[in-house]
C-alpha cells in the first residue's frame, strides 16, 4: 500500500468504531487541517444478508427479520412488510387492526425521533437532552412491552392482523402519555433547538438543496428539511391515513439557508407534535373487533410481484416482493431510506469542518442496520 | 396519468424496444430492451407529462433462466408510478448506467453489481458496496454456493 | 455593528434560558431504577425465556417448523400399542414419545411465533430475563425426559435443524 | 507559612539542622499540606460533578460505593486507576509521552502556592502573585501539546493542536480582565487584593463598579475556555475526537490528566473569588458583625458556588466549533475587555 505524501492532505479514518457514526460506518476523511476535502463513506460492516435469509424463511417468519433492519423503528419496518404481503394476498383488515397499527406506528415514530433528537444533541456536545429523550421514550417502550411483550423488536404486526389485542385501558394510557409528552417537547426546544450555540453549529451546515435531494432519492424528514412537501402518508395514503387530518412539517430555513442541519432536526421535532395529533384521532376512531380475524392459516400468495411503500421515521421505506406461489418469498428487495441519504452524504459534506461532519451525519439520522441490511 | 396511458405512450414512442407491458398488474410494469434503457429513462425523466424525477427502487431479480433489473419510477408532480424491467442473460448481464439521470442510482447499481454481478457501463466507481471488496461470487444469485472460509476464516 | 450586539444578546439570552431549563430539572425526581435492589415487575405478556411443559408436549413439531431461526429440534418415537395410555393436560392422547426436545436459546430471536401453533399450549415464553451463563452451550436447553425405548425405533416426525 | 515555621521550632534538635534545611523545610511542609488539601478537594469535586450532572439529567448518579449517595465513588475510581494496567502504545515518543501528564499536573498545582485561603493561611505572599498564576497557568498548554503529539494518534494530534490554539487565544482576554482589578488595587499581590476588599459586600470588586462586574463575566467565560470545559471542551470533544489529547493514556497517567482538569477548575474558581468576590472576607459589613466564620471555610464556600456554576454550564450547553471559538475570543471578548480596562482606568483616576 504505497503512501502518497502529496502535500498536507491527511486521510483520517472516522472508523467503524467511533462514538458518533450512529452504527458501524467508516468515513474516510481527506482532511486539510480542519477542513474536510472529501468524506467517502464505507458501509457493509453490518451486512447480515437479510435478502438471502428471507429467501428460505416462510412469509410469517420474515416479520422478525424485518424488525432487525431498522431497530430504532421496528414497528414501522414490520408494518411496511406486512402491508406489502397483504396487498399481494388482497387481504382487507378490519377497522380495529387499522387503528391499532396507526397508533403503534406513530408511537414508534415518536420513539425513533426521540432517539434522533437525543443523539443529535450528543453529537453537538450537549449531553442532557439525550437523557430526557430516553426517559420519555421509556414510557412508550413500556406501552409496547405491555401490549406485545417486547421492548425493541416486536414482531407485533402479523400478516392480516396483530399478535395480541391491546389490553383494556391501553387507550387511556396512550392519551395520558400524549398529554404528558406534548409540553415536554418545549423543554427540548429551549435547551436545544433555540439555543444560540446549537443554531450556530447547525444552521448553516450541511446544505442539501431540493434538486440534489430529489436526485439522490432522499426522502422523509431529510427531504422535507429541504422544503420539499412530500410525505407518503399524504401522497399515497395507506392504512386509513386519508381520514386523519395532520399537516406535513416542512423545513422553513428560519436560521440560515433552507435545507440545513437545523431544518432537518426541526422537521423531526414538529413531526413529533403531528404524531401526537394523529394518535389522538386514531384512538378516537377505534372500534371493537377481533384482531386476528383475517390472519390466513397458510400464507401462499399467488405468483406475481408488488411494490409497497410506507412512511417510516427515516424516510420512505419500500418493499418489492416477487412471489412464485410458494410459501417462501422468491425475492424481497428493500428500498432503505438511509441507504439513499448516505449516498448523498459525500456531496453534502464536501468542504465542511470535522465538527460539521458529525453534525451532518447526526442530522441525517441514519441507522446502519437499515443501510447494510 | 394512469399506467395504461403510460404504457400506451411508451409503446407508441419506442415501439420495438418495449417487449411486453402489463399496465393493469398490481405493480404496472413493462419489459424493455436492455440496450435502450438510457433513452427510455431519459424520456421518462424529461417528458413534461411524465416527469419521473424520483427513482424509487433499482433492484436485480434472478429468475432461474434470466436476470432482471427492475426500475420503479415515481413522479412527485403527477403522483404516478411505473416500473421498467430489463431482462438479460445470466452469463454476462450488462447495462448502461442511469447515474447521470438520478444520482440515487449510483449506490443502487453498485449494490446490484455486488449482489448479482450486473456490470453497469459508465458507472463512476463500480465496486462492491456491501460485501468485502475481494469477495468471490455474487451472493443473491440462486446458484450461489456460500464459500466455507473467507481469508481462511470459517464463514 | 448592530447585528454584532444583537447576536451577542441573543446568545446570552438563549444560553441563560437553557441553563434555566437545566436548573428546573435539578429538582425533578430522578427515574433510575436501582437494579439489583429494586427489580422491574415484568408485564404478563413479556417474552424472554422459552419454557416447555414436556408432559403436555405431543411431539407434533409444529413449533420447530414455524421457527424462523430453526432453533428448536424435536425427535419423537412411535409409542407401542401395548403401553398404557398417556394423556396430555387437555386430554389429547399422546401417540408419540418425544425423546429429544432441544431449544437453543442462543439462536432464538424471541419472536414467540412458536408459542401460537402449539395445540396443547405447553410451549410458552416466561418473563424470566436473568439467565446468563458462562458457557454458551448451557443455553442449549434439553426439555425431553423420556428415554428412547425401542433401540431400532423408526423416528418419524424427525425435524432436524435445517 | 510563618505559623508552620514556628511549629517546626518545637521539634527537638531542630536548630541543629543546617541553615538551608531550616529555610526549606517549612516551605516543603506547607506545600505538602496545600497539595493534600487540594487532592481532597479534587476528589470531592469529581463526586460533586457526577451528582450534579446526574440530577440535571434526572438520574441518580453514584449511589452504592461507600453508603450515603456513594460518597466514596471517586476514591474507588482513583484506586482503580492506580491499579489499572498502564498501556503504553509502542510507536510513541516515549520521553514526551511520559512527561506530558506531569507538566499538565504541575501547571495546575503550582499556582495554588499563591492563593490566600485565609488571613494568614497561604503558602507565600509573592508581590507578583497574580502574574505568577497566569504564567504558571499557561504551562499546562505545553503539557497538552506534548500529550497530543507524543501519542502518535491523529485524533490526539488534532486535540493537542486545538487545545494550543484555544488556551493561548483565551489567555489574553482573561489576563486583561484580571488587569481591571489590579488597576484600583495598585499591587499584584493577592493578599493586598483581598485586603482592598475587606469590610463587607459593598467593598467587593464585583460590586465596586459596573466595569469590573462585566470583567468578572468575561474572566469567567475565558477561564472556562482555559480549563477546556463546555461549551469550549473542543480538545477532548467526545463526539468528534474520541477523547482528544488523552486518547492513548490509561491508568495512572490518565488519572493525572483527570486530576489536573479538576485542579484547574478549582484554580480558576479560587482566582475568581480572590479577585472579584473578596477572597475570605465576609459578606456582612464588619461594622455589623465581626468575622465569625473562619476565612478558609468562607473562601471554600465561594469557590464551591463558582465550581457549581461551571458544572451547571457543562450539562446544559452544546459545544462550539473551533472557528466559532476563535471568533468569540478575538472578536468579542478581547475588544470588550479592552474597553473595560479603559473604563476602569478612567473611573479610578477621575473618581
Amino acid at each position: 500500500m504505497e503512501v502518497d505524501y502529496s502535500g498536507d492532505v491527511m486521510t483520517l479514518n472516522m472508523g467503524p468504531q467511533h462514538p458518533s457514526t450512529h452504527g458501524v460506518l467508516r468515513l474516510e476523511l481527506k482532511t486539510d487541517g480542519e477542513i474536510v476535502a472529501d468524506a467517502i463513506p464505507h458501509i457493509g460492516y453490518l451486512h447480515r444478508c437479510f435478502e438471502k435469509h428471507v429467501e428460505n424463511v416462510d412469509y410469517a417468519g420474515v416479520v422478525p427479520y424485518t424488525d432487525r433492519m431498522d431497530y430504532c423503528a421496528a414497528m414501522n419496518m414490520e408494518l411496511g412488510y406486512v402491508l406489502a404481503v397483504e396487498k399481494l394476498l388482497g387481504i382487507q383488515v378490519n377497522n380495529r387492526v387499522r387503528c391499532i397499527r396507526i397508533i403503534m406506528a406513530e408511537l414508534d415514530r415518536i420513539a425513533s425521533h426521540l432517539i434522533a433528537a437525543g443523539t443529535y444533541g450528543n453529537d453537538i456536545g450537549s449531553f442532557t437532552p439525550f437523557l430526557w429523550c430516553f426517559r420519555d421514550r421509556e414510557t412508550i417502550l413500556d406501552l409496547f412491552e405491555e401490549t406485545c411483550g417486547a421492548r425493541l423488536l416486536y414482531n407485533y404486526n402479523w400478516i392480516g392482523g396483530l399478535m395480541f389485542d391491546v389490553k383494556p385501558g391501553f387507550e387511556k394510557k396512550v392519551i395520558e402519555f400524549v398529554d404528558y409528552f406534548e409540553p415536554q417537547v418545549e423543554n427540548l426546544n429551549t435547551i436545544l433547538s433555540d439555543n444560540y450555540i446549537f443554531i450556530k453549529r447547525t444552521a448553516s451546515v450541511g446544505i442539501l438543496s431540493p434538486e440534489v435531494a430529489i436526485s439522490y432519492g432522499v426522502t422523509g424528514p431529510n427531504l422535507r428539511g429541504s422544503g420539499v412537501k412530500f410525505d407518503v402518508r399524504k401522497d399515497e395514503p395507506y392504512l386509513g391515513y386519508q381520514d386523519i387530518d395532520f399537516e406535513i412539517a416542512v423545513g422553513t430555513g428560519e436560521h440560515g439557508p433552507l435545507g440545513s442541519c437545523w431544518d432537518r432536526y426541526m422537521v423531526r421535532i414538529r413531526e413529533v407534535k403531528e404524531s401526537c395529533k394523529i394518535i389522538r384521532q386514531a384512538v378516537a376512531q377505534m372500534t371493537p373487533g377481533d384482531v386476528r380475524e383475517s390472519v390466513p392459516k397458510r400464507i401462499k400468495p399467488p405468483a406475481g410481484e408488488v411494490y409497497m411503500r410506507t412512511e417510516c421515521p427515516r424516510g420512505e421505506l419500500g418493499y418489492y416482493i416477487v412471489s412464485d406461489g410458494g410459501p417462501k418469498p422468491y425475492r424481497l428487495k428493500v428500498k432503505s431510506p438511509c441507504f439513499t441519504v448516505m449516498s448523498a452524504f459525500r456531496e453534502v459534506s464536501r468542504g465542511s469542518m470535522i465538527a460539521d461532519i458529525v453534525a451532518i451525519l447526526g442530522s441525517f439520522d441514519i441507522v446502519l442496520g437499515e443501510i447494510d441490511r | 396519468m394512469t399506467p395504461q396511458e403510460i404504457a400506451a405512450l411508451l409503446t407508441e414512442k419506442f415501439g420495438s424496444w418495449i417487449l411486453e407491458s402489463k399496465p393493469d398488474a398490481m405493480n404496472p410494469w413493462s419489459a424493455i430492451e436492455p440496450g435502450a434503457i438510457l433513452e427510455i429513462a431519459q424520456f421518462l425523466r424529461t417528458e413534461e407529462s411524465l416527469s419521473m424525477d424520483h427513482l424509487e427502487l433499482l433492484g436485480g431479480v434472478d429468475y432461474k433462466d434470466r436476470i432482471e433489473v427492475v426500475y420503479v419510477l415515481y413522479s412527485m408532480k403527477h403522483r404516478h408510478r411505473y416500473t421498467l424491467k430489463c431482462r438479460m442473460p445470466r452469463e454476462a448481464p450488462a447495462l448502461q448506467t442511469v447515474e447521470s439521470l438520478w444520482s440515487v442510482a449510483n449506490w443502487h447499481e453498485r449494490e446490484a453489481y455486488d449482489m448479482f454481478g450486473i456490470v453497469f457501463e459508465g458507472h463512476s466507481d463500480l465496486r462492491r458496496i456491501l460485501c468485502p471488496d475481494d469477495w468471490e461470487g455474487y451472493p443473491l444469485r440462486k446458484d450461489y454456493k456460500s464459500p466455507k472460509t473467507y481469508r481462511d476464516m470459517p464463514v | 455593528m448592530l447585528t454584532y450586539f444583537r447576536n451577542l444578546g441573543l446568545g446570552l439570552i438563549t444560553v441563560l434560558n437553557s441553563m434555566g431549563v437545566a436548573w428546573r430539572h435539578l429538582f425533578t425526581p430522578s427515574v433510575t431504577l436501582q437494579y439489583p435492589t429494586m427489580k422491574w415487575t415484568m408485564p404478563e405478556r413479556s417474552r424472554s425465556r422459552l419454557f416447555n411443559k414436556i408432559e403436555d408436549c405431543i411431539g407434533c413439531g409444529q413449533c420447530a417448523r414455524v421457527c424462523p431461526t430453526n432453533c428448536i429440534t424435536v425427535q419423537t418415537e412411535k409409542r407401542a400399542k401395548d403401553e398404557p395410555e398417556v394423556f396430555a393436560a387437555d386430554g389429547t392422547v399422546k401417540k408419540l414419545r418425544t425423546i429429544v426436545f432441544d431449544i437453543d436459546m442462543t439462536l432464538c430471536c424471541y419472536c414467540a411465533l412458536c408459542t401460537f401453533p402449539c395445540p396443547t399450549h405447553c410451549l410458552g415464553m416466561t418473563g424470566e430475563y436473568e439467565y446468563s451463563v458462562y458457557d454458551k452451550n448451557d443455553h442449549l436447553y434439553h426439555f425431553a425426559k423420556d428415554k428412547p425405548m425401542a433401540a431400532n425405533a423408526r423416528e418419524e416426525h424427525v425435524t432436524e435443524k435445517a | 507559612m510563618e505559623s508552620i515555621a514556628r511549629l517546626l521550632q518545637l521539634i527537638p534538635k531542630y536548630n541543629a539542622l543546617p541553615g538551608i534545611v531550616r529555610a526549606l523545610l517549612p516551605m516543603l511542609v506547607s506545600c505538602i499540606l496545600v497539595f493534600a488539601l487540594l487532592a481532597l478537594a479534587v476528589l470531592f469535586l469529581v463526586w460533586m460533578e457526577r451528582k450534579v450532572s446526574a440530577h440535571i439529567q434526572d438520574r441518580l448518579g453514584p449511589m452504592y460505593v461507600g453508603g450515603w449517595h456513594g460518597w466514596a465513588q471517586t476514591l474507588a475510581d482513583a484506586l482503580k486507576l492506580l491499579l489499572k494496567e498502564d498501556i503504553v502504545p509502542e510507536s510513541i515518543d516515549t520521553l514526551l509521552y511520559k512527561m506530558a501528564p506531569f507538566i499538565v499536573f504541575l501547571g495546575a498545582f503550582a499556582a495554588f502556592v499563591v492563593v490566600p485561603f485565609g488571613a494568614a493561611s497561604f503558602v507565600t505572599d509573592l508581590n507578583i502573585g497574580i502574574l505568577y498564576i497566569v504564567a504558571v497557568g499557561s504551562l499546562s498548554v505545553i503539557g497538552i501539546i506534548m500529550a497530543g503529539w507524543a501519542s502518535n494518534n491523529k485524533y490526539s494530534l488534532y486535540g493537542g493542536m486545538r487545545a494550543a490554539a484555544q488556551i493561548i487565544s483565551y489567555e489574553i482576554p482573561s489576563a486583561i480582565a484580571i488587569m481591571t482589578v489590579i488597576i484600583p488595587v495598585g499591587s499584584l499581590s493577592m493578599v493586598d487584593i483581598v485586603n482592598a476588599q475587606k469590610g463587607g459586600i459593598q467593598h467587593w470588586f464585583l460590586f465596586r463598579n459596573p466595569f469590573i462586574f462585566l470583567a468578572f463575566v468575561i474572566y469567567f467565560i475565558a477561564s472556562l475556555a482555559e480549563v477546556n470545559r463546555t461549551p469550549f471542551d473542543i480538545p477532548e470533544a467526545e463526539s468528534e475526537l474520541v477523547a482528544g489529547y488523552h486518547t492513548e493514556y490509561s491508568g495512572m497517567r490518565f488519572a493525572f490528566f483527570f486530576l489536573a482538569e479538576y485542579a484547574n477548575m478549582l484554580l480558576v474558581a479560587s482566582v475568581a473569588t480572590t479577585l472579584f468576590l473578596g477572597g475570605w472576607t465576609q459578606a456582612i459589613p464588619a461594622s455589623i458583625a465581626p468575622q465569625l466564620i473562619p476565612g478558609p471555610i468562607l473562601f471554600f464556600l465561594k469557590v464551591l458556588v463558582l465550581v457549581f456554576i461551571q458544572m451547571w454550564l457543562r450539562w446544559s450547553l452544546p459545544r462550539l466549533r473551533v472557528d466559532q471559538l476563535m471568533y468569540l475570543s478575538w472578536k468579542v471578548l478581547l475588544p470588550i475587555s479592552l474597553v473595560l480596562v479603559l473604563g476602569v482606568g478612567w473611573l479610578t483616576v477621575y473618581w
